[in-house]
This record gives structure tokens, C-alpha cells and sequence, in this order.
């Protein structure tokens, strides 16, 4: 596991210190070698791994007794899938960047292997320290990605908003993190849930808690402190993108369920965690799919629907389940591949036309029938179409929340997945088709246009290396749906994140893992074929809706809520570090309350 | 938002996170108490390896890898930071700057100071196995140094002293460096970052196994990182605007 | 003076991020935020401190091993995080520079490229 | 040793409120430069030399250093966007 950060590290240090000699194609060549050879190596320990875990103890500091004073990395199913999906979404990323962007001498393939390196051993390490570390290394990356396009005045913006808001959040994790340690004097998860377990959960722990888990859920985008990534993903490189909404955001929220099962399951008890998260994450998709709905720079419109999508992640998490999680599981696996598809369409499109706003492109993409052809596939699979990954994975979670008692979760699911679909089908129609009522683009002043600086400028016919990408994600999502199997092993894996205990016992005493329940319910059933098929139409219907809507006289009742939440959005960095203390409290009146 | 209602978010939030902090300390070992489990750990561990300076032990054997993550972290940063300030299309890149003249005494200091900055930097590195110091704190000393020929006055001294080339392929190796030292560790020890040279003698400068080795990889690194990154603060600030062709 | 230590580091993070929320420009912003980091330092430190003559975690050639010296992981940790700090602080500075270049101002209240 | 223990502490904690409260970024470079200095103290004071060490270096040269290169860029640049725009209205004119 260290060596696939270790090898990131070494070619991207190569590349930033030779790229102003090497030719582009060898910048390109190396790069992606490298995101191939992480991704086959996290294939192997995927394989490897199987349902168990397999762990080393870096440095040789293996424990004693039980104690140890060095870190190790672990890798479980999960983790391990994790792996593979980022390093997969990297090599996509990059061959789609092969003939785009102007590298600035290597600059920018060396951040996407730092970006890389720090998203693997996030995901590895089994010490919270290093999390922390591995968590900062992923966003200095990630911050000069995203203001990458200096020119534009967006784009340095945009990064400055989410790294100052991440680094915040990050700091404020490590004080969380100094008072765990200050309590118990360790820093590894398996210790730390060793010594916590069947402590009271006190100030001290729900404290703790809260603040460790900030910087994560400010990574996750949970609402309210989302609002960076809508203003990082609108301007950030099309390839970049891909990897935030593919999987950074969505290791926000395996940090915070990571961190909850080896740490702190022993001593808050899960119904509080349940109530907790089950409110966030319905508020976080309620916001997230309103917000969508209202944008017309695409970008921008994608990246609410990720955050009303990282909505319904979170309360297949909150669950606390294991085919809520494994259903989540699924369900990010086909996200990651849909989302991201369309993020490079829409890097495609900016690259042709220079700009994405919905308005101005009307009618305008005729011409891009293949584009087309596969961005109404992506759009359809977003808002859950089967047998894409999406729907399986929102079936299995949708009849986890209600066998958990929340009926009204399979509801919000269905309406949350049909509003982010039928906006980005909205978008289709107008630029690709010319559907709809003509629109004025001068109209509207309260949210951002679609004018950009593009990654690159292309005339004439679209590259196939760009196309390929694109295929190549759609074939991901639609895999993580249909390869038999792959709900059970997501339910597996869930169950394996889920066992703290048997984390602790394994990593530092080598019991061997329990075993496995015999038949998890996770796989394809009627009623989630049919709320998928049913949350596909009610897309169409949206879209259809916001493509006439000045026929429709009683869309204008929910007006004045829009224009207020959109007002709340104000790209304004002291609104959002108010905004992150407020939710900060609102998480301790959640989580402490019901315990005093 | 206007300012108060963005004060008033804040200072609710605040308030209630602030309550909750003061609690918890309340819930802490006292300051200055003897509670400290991850030391009676660390403290033998570093002995056994022949470090006197346990806080190099914690840095570059027992916790190796939170030290290669944010040694990433520097070189990322130097690389995304050389990306950002970049000159755009429109700005030429540099010309020789006339920064005016310095009065002579503290041109004096300046240049008396330089070497003893060099020097001490050097042995901060050298003993960071057995003293106060390491990587780090020499690496960062001796970037410091070199930055003090700009307080002097003499860019163009800086500029002679510091060709940026060097100091890139410096920040680089040293990066690279820390992981194959780590890859040699897991093909030697069979673990990632073990620490496969002798130990030695207790107290000694060539004592600590890896650690040693380490620390003056990142002391070169750190000189590298914090001179180009520096550099391209300094590019900026020099870069000769087109208008004033 | 139990808890006076993390009460100044509680101090500064709140503090920190309050000059973020009423700053009138980005460089202001980008240092507190400092600030705000700092605060975890000493946190960090006051956290690994041990009263009663305790002395640094480094022997020599006079002082034998003991186990009556501060904690040393945390000031392993501080350290790491002094020069996350830095690079930090550097990126953020690089990007505010940019946005000055780019719309010539650097006051939040002015910025609107983002917005709804 | 307690005296001088909280005596650092609150120096530190008024230094921090200083950066803050110092409205213009130019004198800020500064009052951070001292609060660098007082943390040094700090951490002398609480036995930790190696991280006193690192401080000395960063908190007080280095980050205010950028500070204050930062700035004066951005006063260079302020500079030549008014030039040009005098230009483009005597132009007008």
C-alpha cells in the first residue's frame, strides 16, 4: 500500500523537476503509466485483500502486546476499492487531458499525482494524525488545480474559497485530533477505539468528535459547509473535476463513517449518530437538488448535484447499516463514473464553444450528435436510470432507510435523483436540441454566467482520446450496476468498515475477522427497479418543466424560497467560515444534546 | 450577507463551539500533568534505536510516513505555487531590479551574519539524530539565511548566490529521496520506511540508523522547497509590468 | 491554571477565524488564518507538557535516558504542521495575488466573480 | 516556572489579537513577525526546543517575508492598473 503513494511521489517529483525539458508526450506517457501501474497494483490488493484485511506496519514497528508507536496502513475491501476508483478515475482524467490543457512545463501532471498520492494514503492510513497529513497533501494539491487557469479571474477565486475553508476545516480536525490525544495519548484508529470503547461519551469525546469530524464533513460538502465546492468545481479544469466530484467529496464522507466505526462506535451510541446524520444528509440533498435546479453555468449545475447527491450518500450512511452503506457504496461507484462523464462533456464543450452557460449555448450544439448521444445516457444514469450503478446502489439504500424505519427516505431519494437528473437533462435539450421556450441570456443577475476561460481552445472534430474517457467512465457506471455480484460485495465490505472492533483486533493483535453474514439482501429487486424507472421519468418531467416554464404560471410560487437560497450563496469567504461555525454548533446541539 | 448578520452567524456558532471546547478541556488531564501513554512508548523506542533526540525518532523512524506526507506537501506546494504565480501571457518575466541603496552597516551585518546562518543551519542538520534540530529546523535556518542577502539589499547577490535550477532539482531529489530511502527500507527490512542501517553507538552523530539519512534529506529538500518557493514570490514582485516598457 | 493553556489555544483559533469573518482583505484573511493554525500549536505543545522539571525530549551526553521529559510525539506533530503552515499560507498568498492581478481589488466584500 | 509559563501564554494570546486586529496587511507582516517571536518563547518555555527552532525560522522570517512580498505586489500591480486606466480616460479626453 505505501509503495502506490511512494511511486506517486517519485514520478511526480520526476516530472515537476524535469517537466520544462521533456516533451509533452512524455510528460503525458509518464503520467499515465504511473496512474495505470497505481490502479493495477490497488486491482491486486483488491483481489488480495478479498473480504478480509490484509495491513503492514510501516517502519517495522509492529505492536507488542498490543501497543505500538508507529503507523500502520490497512486496507479492507472498501479501502481498497477506494484505491482502485481514484487511481481509475485519474487515468481517465489524464487521457482525456492527453491533447487538453496547456501543462505549464509538467506543473500539472505533477499535481495530479501529488493529488493522487494524497487521496491513496488517505485512504490507507489507520492512524488519524496521518489522515490529517495525507488529507492536507490532497488539498494543497487540489487548491492549485483548481485556480490552475490564472488568467481566469474565477478561477483563483474559486481556489482561494476552498482553501482557505479546507485548510480551516483541516485545522480544526487536528484540534479535535490534539484533544483525543490529550485523553488517551494515541493516535492510531484501532487504539484509539481500543481505549475509548465503553467510555461515557463526555464534553470531552462529543467535543472531539465534532471537531474531527469538520474538516471531513467540510470535504464532504455537507450543508452547510458545501459551499466551496460549488465555487471550486465551476471553475476548476474539466479533468480535475472529475476527480473531485468522482471521489475527493465522496472521501470526506468515508472519513467521517471510517473514523465513527474504529473510534468512537464504543462510546456514542448510534441512534444519536443516526439522528444526526439523517438530518444533515436529507438537508444537505434538499439544498444541493434546489440549488441545481437553478443554475445555467453547467459546471456549477453539476456540482450541486453532487452535493445532492453526497445528500443521499450520507443517509445511506446514517443508517448504519450494512446494505445502507454497501447500497451507498454502489451507489458512489456509479456516480463516480456518470458524474464524471459528464464533467469532461462539459470540458468538451467548453473547449469548442468557450462557454457552458445553458442560455447562450441554446441550440448552439446541434452539431455534436455522438456528445449528445452519450450525454442524455449519463444524464439518464444520473437521475438513476437501470441497470446503471446509480440505480442499484440508490435501490439497495432506498430499502435499507425504509426497513430502517424512514419511509419518507425512498420519497427523497426519488425526487432528490429526478430534480439533479432533469436539470442536467434541462441543459441537454437547450444546448444540443434547442428545446424549450428561447431564453434571453441577458435575463438574471443573481447567479454566475457560464463564461469561462476554457482548459484549452478546439476547433474542428472532438479528439479521440477525449471521447474514449468519456466511453470509458459511462462503461464504469453501468458496470458497478450490472457485474453480478457487486452488491453482496459491497455489502461485505460495509460490514468489514463497520467492525471496529474486529479492526482493532486484527491490526494489532492479528486475531483473524469474524465471519461474514451469509446472504446480505443487496441486489436488484422490483420495487427498486421501478422507483429507479419512476425517478428517471420524473427527470423528464423536470426538465420538460424547466424548459417551458414560462407556460407554467405555478413554478413562480416557489420563486422568492429560490432567490433567498440563492442569495445565501454569496461566494464570500466570511460568509462561509460563519456558516461553518454554525454548523459546527448545530452538529454539537445534534450529537451532545441527547447525551447530556 | 451584510457584516452584522454574518457576526451575529458567527458569534452564535463560535459561542456554542466555544462552550463546548471549555468543557472539554475541563474533561482534559490537567496542563502539565504526567498522563502521556504515547511517550513511555516512544521515549524506549527511540533509545533501542540509538536516537537521543526523540522528537527526530518520532519525525523519522516511528512516525516516518506523517513526515513523508508533508514533506509531499512542500513539494506540491513549491510545484502548485511556481503554477500559480506563473507569468501570464501578458507580463514579460523579469528584469534587473535597482533596489536603491543600504547604508553600509547593515550591508555589514548582512554579509557577517550570512556565514554564521550557513554554518549554524548546517550543524542543525548534521546532529539532528543527538540535539535540538533536524531536517526541518536546519533546512529552514538555512533558507532563511540566504534570504538574508535581500534584507542586505542585494538581489542581484541573491539572485548570483541562488540560481532557482538547483535548488528545484534539490527540492525534488530530496522528495524523491525520502520515498526510495523508504523503498530500500521495505526491500531490506521487508517493511515500508524500516530502518535498515545499524544503530550504533548511543549519542552519536552516526548513531540512528535512517534517521540521520532522513533528516538530511528533508533538511535539503526544506532548503530547496523554501528558496524556489520564495523565489517565485520574488519573481512576482520584480516581474516588470507591460506598461512600464 | 489548570486549563488556562488550552483556553489561549481555544483563544487563538477563535479569534483566528474571527478576523477572517470581518476582514476587509484577503492577505488580512490569509494570515489570521495563521493565526487560527498557530492556535493548534500550542495546543499541541500545551497538551505534551509536564510540569516539575521535566526537560525536553532530547538526552545527551550528560542526561541518560528517562522517561521524565515532555511528550515528544506532540512536538513531532507541531512540527509537521509548522511547515504544513508555511506551504500553506504560501499557496493561498500565490492565489490571492492572482485574484488582485485579475479583478483588482482583494477586499471579499468587493469580489462577486461567484455568486447564487 | 508556572509564572512565566502563563505570563508567555497570555503574551501569545495578545500578540495573536494584535495580527488581527491590525487592519492594514502591511503592518500585519510585522505584528506577525513578533508573534512568531512571542510563540518562540512559548515553546522554550514549555521544553520544546525543536519546534522553537522550526518557528524561529517560518513564523518569523519566512511567512512574513511572503507577507510582505505578497503585498507589495499587489500595490505594483494596483499601481499599473491605475496608470493604465488614467491612460485609457486622458485617451477619452
Amino acid at each position: 500500500m505505501p509503495v502506490l503513494v511512494a511511486a506517486c511521489v517519485i514520478v511526480a517529483c520526476l516530472i515537476a523537476v524535469t517537466g520544462s525539458v521533456l516533451p509533452r508526450w512524455a510528460i503525458d506517457s509518464l503520467a499515465i503509466a504511473t496512474v495505470s501501474g497505481v490502479t493495477l497494483g490497488a486491482v491486486v490488493l483488491l483481489v488480495r485483500t478479498g473480504s478480509d484485511r490484509s495491513y503492514v506496519w510501516l517502519g517495522g514497528w509492529t505492536p507488542h502486546r498490543g501497543v505500538s508507536v508507529g503507523i500502520a496502513f490497512v486496507a479492507d475491501p472498501m479501502s481498497a476499492a477506494l484505491g482502485v476508483l481514484i487511481a481509475g478515475l485519474t487515468t481517465c482524467a489524464l487521457l482525456f487531458s492527453w491533447h487538453y490543457l496547456d501543462a505549464v512545463g509538467g506543473h500539472f501532471h505533477a499535481l495530479m499525482l501529488f493529488f493522487v498520492a494524497g487521496m491513496e494514503g488517505f485512504v490507507f492510513s489507520a492512524d488519524l494524525f496521518d489522515m490529517v497529513v495525507f488529507f492536507e497533501l490532497m488539498g494543497a494539491a487540489a487548491y492549485a488545480l483548481t485556480g490552475f487557469h490564472v488568467e481566469d479571474e474565477t478561477a483563483v477565486e474559486g481556489g482561494l474559497n476552498f482553501g482557505l475553508v479546507n485548510s480551516l476545516g483541516a485545522y480544526l480536525s487536528l484540534t479535535g485530533v490534539a484533544l483525543l490525544y490529550a485523553r488517551v495519548g494515541q493516535l492510531g484508529l484501532p487504539q484509539l477505539g481500543e481505549s475509548l470503547g465503553h467510555q461515557r461519551p463526555d464534553a470531552l469525546v462529543v467535543t472531539s468528535f465534532v471537531l474531527v469530524m469538520t474538516g471531513f464533513m467540510v470535504k464532504g460538502a455537507f450543508v452547510p459547509f458545501h459551499f466551496w465546492l460549488a465555487d471550486a468545481h465551476a471553475v476548476a479544469p474539466a479533468p480535475v473535476c472529475v476527480l473531485f466530484s468522482g471521489v475527493m467529496v465522496e472521501l470526506g464522507l468515508y472519513g467521517v463513517a471510517r473514523i465513527f466505526w474504529t473510534v468512537y462506535a464504543g462510546t456514542i451510541p448510534e441512534d444519536d449518530i443516526r439522528r444526526a446524520f439523517v438530518i444533515i444528509g436529507a438537508v444537505t440533498a434538499v439544498v444541493g437538488a434546489v440549488m441545481c435546479l437553478g443554475q445555467r453555468h453547467f459546471k456549477r449545475l453539476l456540482a450541486f448535484s453532487t452535493i445532492a447527491h453526497m445528500g443521499l450518500f450520507t443517509m445511506g450512511f446514517a443508517v448504519l447499516t450494512a446494505d445502507g452503506l454497501g447500497g451507498t457504496a454502489v451507489y458512489v461507484l456509479g456516480h463516480a463514473g456518470v458524474k464524471s462523464a459528464l464533467f469532461l462533456i462539459a470540458g468538451v464543450l467548453l473547449a469548442r464553444y468557450r462557454t457552458i452557460d445553458e442560455l447562450e449555448l441554446y441550440g448552439v450544439a446541434r452539431e455534436q450528435r455522438l456528445t449528445a448521444g452519450l450525454f442524455f445516457v449519463a444524464a439518464l444514469a444520473l437521475a438513476g436510470l437501470p441497470p446503471f450503478g446509480t440505480a442499484l446502489g440508490k435501490s439497495i439504500a432506498e430499502e435499507a432507510m425504509a426497513s430502517a424505519g424512514y419511509h419518507w427516505g425512498p420519497v427523497l431519494f426519488v425526487v432528490v435523483s429526478a430534480m439533479t437528473g432533469g436539470a442536467v437533462l434541462r441543459f441537454g435539450a437547450r444546448a444540443f436540441l434547442g428545446l424549450g421556450d428561447r431564453p434571453d441570456p441577458e435575463h438574471s443577475e443573481e447567479t454566475t454566467t457560464g463564461e469561462e476561460e476554457p482548459d484549452e481552445r478546439l476547433s474542428g472534430a472532438v479528439p479521440f482520446a477525449m471521447r474514449a474517457a468519456v466511453v470509458v467512465l459511462l462503461v464504469g457506471g453501468l458496470a458497478a450496476g450490472v457485474v453480478p455480484g457487486i452488491g453482496k460485495a459491497a455489502a461485505h465490505a460495509a460490514e468489514r468498515l463497520m467492525d471496529g472492533t474486529g479492526y482493532a483486533g486484527q491490526v494489532l493483535s492479528g486475531r483473524s475477522p469474524a465471519p461474514l453474514l451469509p446472504e446480505p439482501a443487496a441486489v436488484w429487486t422490483g420495487a427498486g427497479v421501478w422507483l429507479s424507472l419512476l425517478s428517471t421519468v420524473l427527470a423528464v418531467l423536470v426538465a420538460a418543466a424547466g424548459l417551458w416554464s414560462r407556460r407554467l404560471r405555478w413554478l413562480d410560487a416557489g420563486e422568492p424560497v429560490m432567490r433567498r437560497l440563492h442569495r445565501v450563496h454569496t461566494g464570500h469567504i466570511g460568509d462561509y467560515v460563519a456558516w461553518m461555525f454554525a454548523g459546527m454548533a448545530v452538529m454539537v446541539v445534534l450529537v451532545g444534546l441527547p447525551l447530556v | 450577507m451584510t457584516r452584522p448578520a454574518r457576526l451575529i452567524i458567527f458569534l452564535l456558532g463560535g459561542g456554542v463551539v466555544a462552550v463546548a471546547f471549555v468543557l472539554a478541556t475541563l474533561d482534559l488531564p490537567h496542563f502539565g500533568s504526567d498522563h502521556h501513554p504515547y511517550r513511555d512508548l516512544s521515549v524506549p523506542a527511540a533509545v533501542q534505536h540509538g536516537t537521543a533526540n526523540v522528537v527526530s525518532a518520532v519525525n523519522f523512524d516511528q512516525r516516518a510516513i506523517d513526515t513523508f506526507g508533508e514533506e509531499s506537501i512542500l513539494i506540491a506546494s513549491v510545484v502548485g505555487a511556481a503554477a500559480l504565480l506563473r507569468p501570464s501571457r501578458e507580463e514579460t518575466e523579469r528584469r534587473v531590479p535597482d533596489l536603491g541603496r543600504t547604508l553600509e552597516s547593515t550591508r555589514l551585518i548582512g554579509y557577517v551574519l550570512l556565514p554564521i546562518t550557513l554554518v549554524l543551519g548546517m550543524d542543525v542538520v548534521a546532529h539532528g539524530g543527538t540535539t535540538p534540530g533536524g531536517g526541518f529546523q536546519g533546512g529552514v535556518i538555512l533558507a532563511t539565511g540566504l534570504h538574508l542577502l535581500y534584507v542586505v539589499g542585494s538581489y542581484p547577490a541573491l539572485d548570483r548566490l541562488r540560481p532557482v535550477v538547483p535548488f528545484e532539482i534539490a527540492d525534488g531529489a530530496g522528495a524523491a529521496s525520502f520515498a526510495v530511502v523508504g523503498l530500500i527500507g521495505l526491500g531490506s527490512t521487508g517493511a515500508f520506511l524500516g530502518n535498515f542501517l545499524p544503530f550504533g553507538q548511543f549519542g552519536q552523530i552516526l548513531s540512528t540508523g535512517t534517521v540521520q539519512v532522513l533528516s538530511g534529506v528533508v533538511g535539503v529538500e526544506v532548503v530547496g522547497g523554501m528558496v524556489v518557493l520564495l523565489s517565485s514570490f520574488f519573481e512576482q514582485e520584480i516581474a516588470v509590468r507591460p506598461e512600464d516598457r | 491554571m489548570a486549563i488556562y493553556a488550552y483556553l489561549v489555544a481555544g483563544y487563538l483559533i477563535l479569534i483566528g477565524c474571527f478576523g477572517i469573518i470581518r476582514s476587509r482583505h484577503l492577505v488580512h484573511a490569509v494570515v489570521c488564518l495563521s493565526i487560527a493554525q498557530a492556535g493548534t500549536y500550542v495546543l499541541l505543545i500545551a497538551i505534551g507538557y509536564q510540569a516539575g522539571g521535566a526537560s525536553a525530549p532530547v538526552f545527551g551526553s550528560t542526561t541518560k535516558p528517562n522517561k521524565h521529559v515532555v511528550d515528544p510525539v506532540v512536538q513531532a506533530m507541531a512540527l509537521t504542521d509548522i511547515v504544513v503552515s508555511a506551504t500553506v499560507t504560501a499557496l493561498l498568498l500565490a492565489l490571492a495575488i492572482q485574484i488582485n492581478k485579475r479583478q483588482g481589488t482583494v477586499d471579499p466584500d468587493e469580489l462577486a466573480a461567484l455568486k447564487g | 516556572m508556572t509564572v512565566l509559563v502563563a505570563v508567555a501564554l497570555t503574551v501569545v494570546a495578545l500578540a495573536g489579537t494584535a495580527v488581527v486586529l491590525a487592519d492594514a496587511p502591511e503592518r500585519q507582516a510585522v505584528t506577525l513577525a513578533v508573534f512568531g517571536v512571542t510563540l518562540v518563547v512559548l515553546f522554550v518555555v514549555l521544553q520544546a526546543p525543536d519546534v522553537a527552532l522550526s518557528e524561529l525560522g517560518i513564523g518569523t522570517a519566512i511567512v512574513p517575508l511572503m507577507v510582505m512580498l505578497t503585498i507589495r505586489t499587489m500595490w505594483k500591480d494596483r499601481q499599473q492598473r491605475e496608470r493604465r486606466e488614467d491612460r485609457r480616460s486622458e485617451g477619452d479626453a
